[in-house]
């Protein structure tokens, strides 16, 4: 008992000697990182997700999604906006729209299957991403 | 007391016990008196003792109180010894499991771990009373130098079992207090070399630290505890107050003839002592010298418990030797000694200690003066109780500088 | 007098109190070990673990209460995490409270627990068994506190070992900008064996560069540039000063100006050539094309007249390492090309060039020497006489293991670990308190956190091999002969793969050319490149080609780079199967990125003529599994039976010319025949 | 005797002696079972039970193979994968591949193809372990779970 005492006093006793409390230390690198999310607005693995939208979906969907991409014009049906369409929001429809293409969800068969050239833990990344892109209000 | 109903299973059962108790089952005065004398553990205490010694603030049961740490030790460490492997890198681990997975773990590595400090303290607080009191004088000089060496003894087997969990302070601290031990001149770089088994710790060192830590130091120690404490007990307990019979003259080997044996009310006819002593000066070892000593005992075991159960023995990471820890320290009891060997190597690793161990051993053969034995800072000792407290005081100052005071590079720093 | 035989009778009441005393902290040691927070932990689960529909878990976790642990013998580890979180593995416990919530993502399915438990990857102290030791936050004392998600990459990187790790984006810009930015000049890097850098080769620098420019230069090269790949040494007005007397004083080779007419260049057919030659396929303006080359935005500001134009006419004779091709043009052409460049790139209103004036400056001289050796410029620049005395930096082996303690963080605060020292570092060499040798390469904090997570994957104990996934080093190709000659005047491996050795530009490497395009279409092709893919920006360059050349080229490729089981392929197409084809190319929207008759997107190539085009073997094999020739392509995998693949072939071999002639031509190309 | 004593010893000293007993007494007993619960292994440092042993393909058909580190025989039988002990039921030898089935080297038992006794001082045939697929295919050995002879696994 005695000696809990004791310590609470020494706990007193230095926090009174500090007068100031320094900043708590950072850990830089992560904060860089973090930040980056911040400004992007994406989380890890949206930020995962855009990495592969960009490269396997942009030509037609669009940077943003907004169904814009250069190869758009090209296409018929058209490109959906992805910001705007309402089945974003059910995640296994989009993964499997992403997986097995829009064929399989009874579209036309212009978005192909990306099944076997992602991983399913890719797909799920690319899945949020979507939904972060249908989430966010410019 | 009715007949026996089967003599003859008694009679067997009898034969039986003798063959384990020599006496076999006492049925007569005779046969009590007979276990009694060749009792060897009713013979460790002293029958009876100086009512003088039994005042706790005589010999604040020091010695007492480090015999029972030694045993809270050794049965730890027995119980570690079950999941400790002595190896790198699974030494760490094994400490790391008794840490977290074993049961009770926890609580046996850090009560092992604060008796071990507080074993060190208490033998030194125990040296210190002796001093004070002037105890050490004849006819103790020996068992005087014998306390010496298991003080000794007790610093070594602090020190080899702070090694043993292999983490960064184990690691550090054991190189810091090797290397001071590597300043002794012309032996000191053999006696590391051997002590280490290699010329840097390694597999090699905790294997023999193990050893040393396990077996030798810990047979050694318990040795010279019976040593000690059969001197004690022929010597009597601590020294006689000032004004008494000298002890020797009533304690001998050989007990008066007309001494009979009533101990503990074993035996049925009233005890009477016929010892030369005042009878009014003496009270029998049990009880009130045992009961007391039993208390003591819980006491500690109690005061032990809370204390591990309140404060977590340290580990730190995995020992590398590539990394050393800024400051790295010794334990804190050769704190002193790195501290002085911060100004000098030579005065702190070699010079002092020699100095202190060879006056220590040497004191009872040179302070012969018979005066003020067994009263505390007696005034005829002026002159020693100064020396030895100014030792006693510079040395406590610069193990509170090393432990507290000493930061990064050696340098000065507020503890808070 | 008292009864000797009996104690006082305090002592009894002392005996009662200590006695109940032990009993009493006896009791709390009993229950503070039967409270273990994972004891409690396990009795909350048992709880939730009743109300989840069809745990798969259940039997395991109900029956076997008590500490579990992972344990790896090969990497010395183990894991007790799985002792709390229970539901870890059990997709069943997705919602549950973050405890016991089943692992996101199917990383335990490519990782599962058994085989590498949950410490290799997140770090912490995988054998403690209470929140508080397992490191989840950072604690006094101990160096693995668990990591962030954000950064969690360093620890893919401790055994995915691949310069471009797949699933780890954060990791694999960490090692591309390592690679581009020439770490590995400096430092021995472990990973990075194969990767070398190299700046140009600085003999000729006087006949090169402009006085005013290299001074510039030197003192900032992001000033010339705000993506030049050199850092900025920070060097002092002396140290600038000697450098340049140094390097304007290096004349090794005077540029070879032939005689040229300067005054009748044409820079509307420079730019025409510009365009025509492809030369943004690697070389940006204003901020578009590719990045192997220099950018040339202000071209005109660095270089004199006629090193351009010695350097266009042949890039090779001056810098024999460089990736740049040499074309084959007209001393015309390239005398309009680098007139249109010198003209088009500059700052308007910049001085005239001066004539190259010969350096006397011993002292100068001398000086820049010095410089040049004790900032170790020749990791990057070679420089005739100057003896190169290894990497100037320390390796960088085991530096995330390094100790904290003794690192500098110059007064910064941040917490002290070695990923904080790296990415300090990293970001201002100079900021750490001691003078610093190593550039500032001015990354983007962002940069230099995904440098540091590379780096913070290179620790001092290395993994047993099977635990190590790593490609095998390339091994370098170099072929002999006429058609060696043209690979290295054409600089085909700078962009193309063979062997795995070489540049990653193009499509699919090359190993297999022969029997993937047709010998006619190859030699076509060279003389005359055309788009295959519109959408591609980096697109090959029109090398004005002898015809014999490509004709050696594409003999070759019919000859050496085959695939015997592309070239087995029955070619003999029958009517169903073409109709099928066509009925396949509709159903799975192939028009959606291709043209076909000028409908159709444009992401992959223009189907029209593949019958003369491809060889069928390959659109075979390449429409069944394209992921097999070239990792991360485009082209989708339909998972095509091979008698739908077969079809979708027959469709295809039937566009722009006769099968039958494709194929027997490549039976009379390869040598051998079909039955 | 006890009445002596009863005189000797005030009322309140002999129940106070009684209570430290007993608390002494009390806690002794803990002591004695925490004792034998911290010598009772929480964790074991031995392979798990359950482990993946490869893909099937890495098993040519016909194929026996020893994993001595786990000590099975994996056989790949015409109609199936599985798995034989290579403990010796007697005293825990590893047994031997002879001939036709296997012997123990130690004691000189003797068992057929499918591991029943034919010989010797061992009391029960060989153990069977039942195998399954992992969702990535891979053959997964639970020692846990023991099978008759007739398991086989399709793979």
């Amino acid at each position: 008992m005695s000696s809990r005492t004791l310590a609470a006093a020494l706990v007193v006793f230095t926090v009174g000697c500090h007068r100031q409390a320094p900043a708590p230390p950072v850990d830089a690198a992560l904060e860089a990182l973090r930040t980056e999310e911040q400004t992007a607005g994406l989380n890890y693995a949206e930020g995962q997700g855009k990495q592969l939208f960009d490269q396997y979906c942009a030509t037609c969907h669009g940077d943003g999604g907004k169904g814009d991409g250069q190869n758009a014009s090209n296409l018929n049906p058209t490109v959906p906006d992805l910001t705007t369409s309402k089945n974003l929001a059910d995640a296994t429809y989009v993964r499997r729209v992403i997986a097995e293409g829009s064929a399989a969800v009874g579209r036309s068969p212009l978005s192909p299957p990306w099944g076997r050239s992602l991983s399913p833990q890719e797909v799920a990344y690319v899945t949020l991403y979507c939904q972060a892109l249908a989430k966010k209000k410019p | 007391m009715a007949s026996p109903r089967f003599p003859r299973t008694r009679a067997w059962l009898d034969e039986t016990a003798r063959s384990v108790w020599r006496i076999g089952w006492p049925r007569t005065d005779k046969d009590r008196a007979a276990v009694m004398i060749s009792s060897f553990f009713l013979h460790l205490p002293p029958a009876r003792v100086s009512r003088h010694v039994l005042r706790p603030s005589y010999t604040l049961g020091l010695g007492l109180i480090s015999a029972i740490l030694f045993g809270v030790l050794t049965v730890t460490g027995l119980a570690l010894m079950l999941y400790y492997v002595p190896h790198p890198p699974e030494a760490y681990r094994s400490v790391m499991d008794l840490q977290s997975v074993v049961t009770f773990g926890v609580i046996l590595r850090n009560m092992h771990r604060w008796s071990a400090h507080a074993m060190v303290f208490v033998v030194f607080l125990h040296l210190c009373r002796v001093f004070w009191t002037g105890s050490y004088k004849r006819p103790r000089e020996f068992n005087w130098v014998v306390g010496v060496v298991l003080l000794l003894l007790t610093l070594a087997l602090s020190f080899t079992g702070y090694l043993l969990p292999w983490d960064q302070l184990a690691f550090w601290a054991i190189t810091v207090g090797t290397n001071i031990a590597a300043y002794a001149p012309v032996v000191g770089d053999q006696v590391k070399f051997l002590l280490l088994g290699g010329h840097v710790i390694g597999p090699m060192t905790l294997l023999r630290f193990y050893v040393l830590h396990c077996v030798f130091l810990p047979l050694a120690v318990a040795v010279l505890i019976s040593v000690h404490v059969w001197r004690v007990r022929k010597d009597g307990l601590s020294g006689a107050p000032e004004g008494s019979k000298p002890v020797e003259e009533t304690a001998g080997v050989f007990p008066p003839s007309t001494k009979t044996w009533g101990l503990m009310a074993l035996t049925r006819r009233p005890t009477v002592s016929v010892e030369a002593r005042d009878p009014e000066d003496e009270v029998f070892a049990w009880p009130h010298l045992l009961y007391r000593e039993l208390l003591v005992a819980l006491g500690v075991v109690i005061a032990l418990h809370v204390v591990s159960l309140l404060f977590m023995a340290p580990l730190e990471e995995m020992a590398d030797p590539t990394r050393t820890p800024n400051p790295a320290k010794a334990p804190w009891y050769f704190l002193g000694l790195q501290e002085l060997v911060h100004y000098s190597a030579f005065v702190g690793g070699v010079l002092v200690p020699t100095l202190i161990v060879v006056a220590l051993l040497a004191l009872p053969y040179v302070d012969r003066h018979p005066r003020g034995v067994g009263r505390w800072f007696a005034p005829e000792r002026r002159v020693a109780n100064a020396i030895f407290t100014a030792v006693v005081a510079v040395a406590t100052v610069l193990t509170i500088i090393g432990t507290l005071f000493r930061g990064p590079n050696w340098a000065w720093t507020w503890p808070w | 007098m008292r009864d000797p035989q009996t104690a006082p009778p305090r002592l009894h009441l002392a005996f009662a109190a200590l006695g109940l005393g032990f009993l009493a902290i006896f009791s709390w040691v009993f229950f503070k070990e039967q409270g273990a927070e994972w004891r409690s932990a396990q009795a909350r689960f048992r709880k939730l673990e009743a109300t989840v529909k069809n745990p798969h878990q259940l039997a395991q976790s109900a029956g076997a209460a008590g500490v579990r642990q992972v344990w790896l013998p090969d990497l010395d580890r183990v894991d007790r995490c799985t002792t709390c979180h229970l539901g870890v593995d059990d997709p069943a416990f997705a919602k549950a409270p973050a405890l016991f919530r089943s692992h996101p993502g199917t990383w335990l399915t490519t990782h599962p627990v058994e085989r590498f438990g949950c410490t290799v990857c997140h770090d912490g102290q995988g054998e403690a068994t209470d929140y508080a030791h397992a490191a989840h936050k950072p604690i006094p004392g101990v160096a693995r506190a668990m990591r962030p998600l954000e950064t969690i990459e360093a620890n893919c990187g401790a055994c995915h070992r691949s310069l471009e790790p797949r699933g780890a984006p954060r990791l694999a810009e960490g090692r591309r900008l390592i690679v581009e930015s020439g770490c590995v000049a400096c430092h021995d890097i472990p990973g990075f064996e194969g990767v070398s850098f190299r700046g140009p080769g600085l003999d000729s620098l006087g006949y090169k560069v402009r006085p005013d420019w290299l001074e510039g230069w030197l003192k900032d090269p992001k000033g010339y540039l705000a993506n030049s790949k050199m850092g900025n040494f920070r060097l002092s007005e002396a140290e600038i000063a000697g450098l340049r007397a140094l390097l304007l004083s290096q004349k090794a080779e005077a540029p070879q100006v032939a005689d040229v007419d300067w005054k009748k260049a044409d820079s509307a057919n420079g730019k025409a050539l510009f365009g025509q030659l492809r030369c943004v396929s690697c070389h940006a303006v204003n901020g578009r094309g590719g990045t192997m080359g220099p950018e040339l935005s202000r071209i005109g500001d660095k270089v004199r007249r006629d090193w351009l134009f010695s350097y266009l006419r042949d890039p090779h004779r001056e810098q024999p390492d460089t990736a740049m091709l040499q074309y084959r043009l007209t001393d015309t052409q390239v005398r309009d090309v680098a007139a249109f460049l010198l003209e088009e790139y500059k700052t308007p209103g910049g001085e005239a060039e001066a004539a190259p004036a010969p350096y006397q400056d011993a002292p100068a001289v001398a000086e820049g020497r010095a410089v040049f050796v004790r900032r170790g410029c020749y990791g990057c620049h070679k420089l005739a006489g100057i003896r190169e005395t290894g990497k100037i930096g320390p390796s960088l082996a085991g530096v995330a293991d390094r100790d904290p303690d003794q690192l500098p963080y110059g007064g910064k605060p941040v917490r002290r670990t070695a990923d904080n020292y790296i990415f300090l570092k990293v970001q201002q060499p100079d900021s750490l308190g001691a003078p610093s040798l190593m550039p500032t390469f001015s990354f983007a904090p962002a940069q230099a956190a995904k440098i540091t997570l590379a780096l913070a994957s290179l620790h001092k104990a290395d993994l047993p091999a099977s635990r190590v996934v790593k490609e095998a080093p390339p091994t370098p190709y170099r072929p002999r002969g006429a058609f060696g000659e043209l690979v290295t005047r054409y600089r085909c491996l700078s962009c193309h793969r063979i062997g795995g050795s070489g540049g990653d530009l193009s499509t699919v490497p090359l190993d297999r050319i022969g029997s993937q395009l047709q010998h006619d279409y190859l030699v076509a092709y060279l003389l005359n490149p055309g788009a295959v893919r519109v959408s591609v920006e980096a697109r090959m360059p029109v090398f004005h080609m002898l015809p014999e050349e490509a004709r050696t080229i594409a003999d070759y490729a019919a000859t050496t780079f085959l695939d015997d089981d592309l070239d087995r392929y029955d070619t003999r197409f029958t009517p169903a199967e073409v109709s099928r084809g066509e009925q396949l190319y509709r159903q799975l929207g192939c028009v959606g990125c291709h043209q076909l008759n000028l409908q159709g997107g444009y992401v992959g190539p223009d189907l029209s003529n593949t019958g003369q085009r491809l060889r069928p073997g390959w659109t075979a094999a390449w429409l069944a599994a394209p992921n097999r020739y070239k990792p991360g392509t485009l082209q989708p995998d339909y998972g095509l039976s091979p008698g739908d693949a077969r079809a979708l072939t027959a469709y295809l071999a039937s566009l722009g010319g006769s099968t039958s002639r494709a194929a027997g031509k490549a039976a009379s190309a390869t040598g051998g025949g079909h039955p | 005797m006890s009445d002596r004593e009863r005189d000797s010893t005030g009322g309140g000293r002999r129940e106070f002696f009684l209570t430290g007993c007993a608390a002494v007494g009390l806690a002794s007993a803990g002591f004695v079972v925490s004792t034998f619960r911290y010598l009772v292994p929480t964790v074991l440092y031995e392979p798990p039970a359950r482990f993946t042993i490869g893909s099937p393909s890495s098993f040519p058909p016909g194929s026996v193979t020893f994993l001595e580190d786990r000590r099975l025989f994996l056989f790949n039988g015409q109609d199936g994968f599985f798995t034989v002990s290579s403990v010796c039921t007697h005293l825990g030898c590893n047994v031997k591949r002879a001939a036709s089935g296997f012997e123990c080297p130690c004691h000189g038992s003797r068992f057929d193809e499918n591991g029943r006794v034919v010989h010797g001082p061992a009391p029960a045939p060989l153990a069977w372990y039942a195998l399954s697929l992992s969702p990535r295919g891979e053959l997964i050995v639970d020692l846990e779970r023991t099978v008759g002879p007739d398991f086989r696994l399709k793979a």
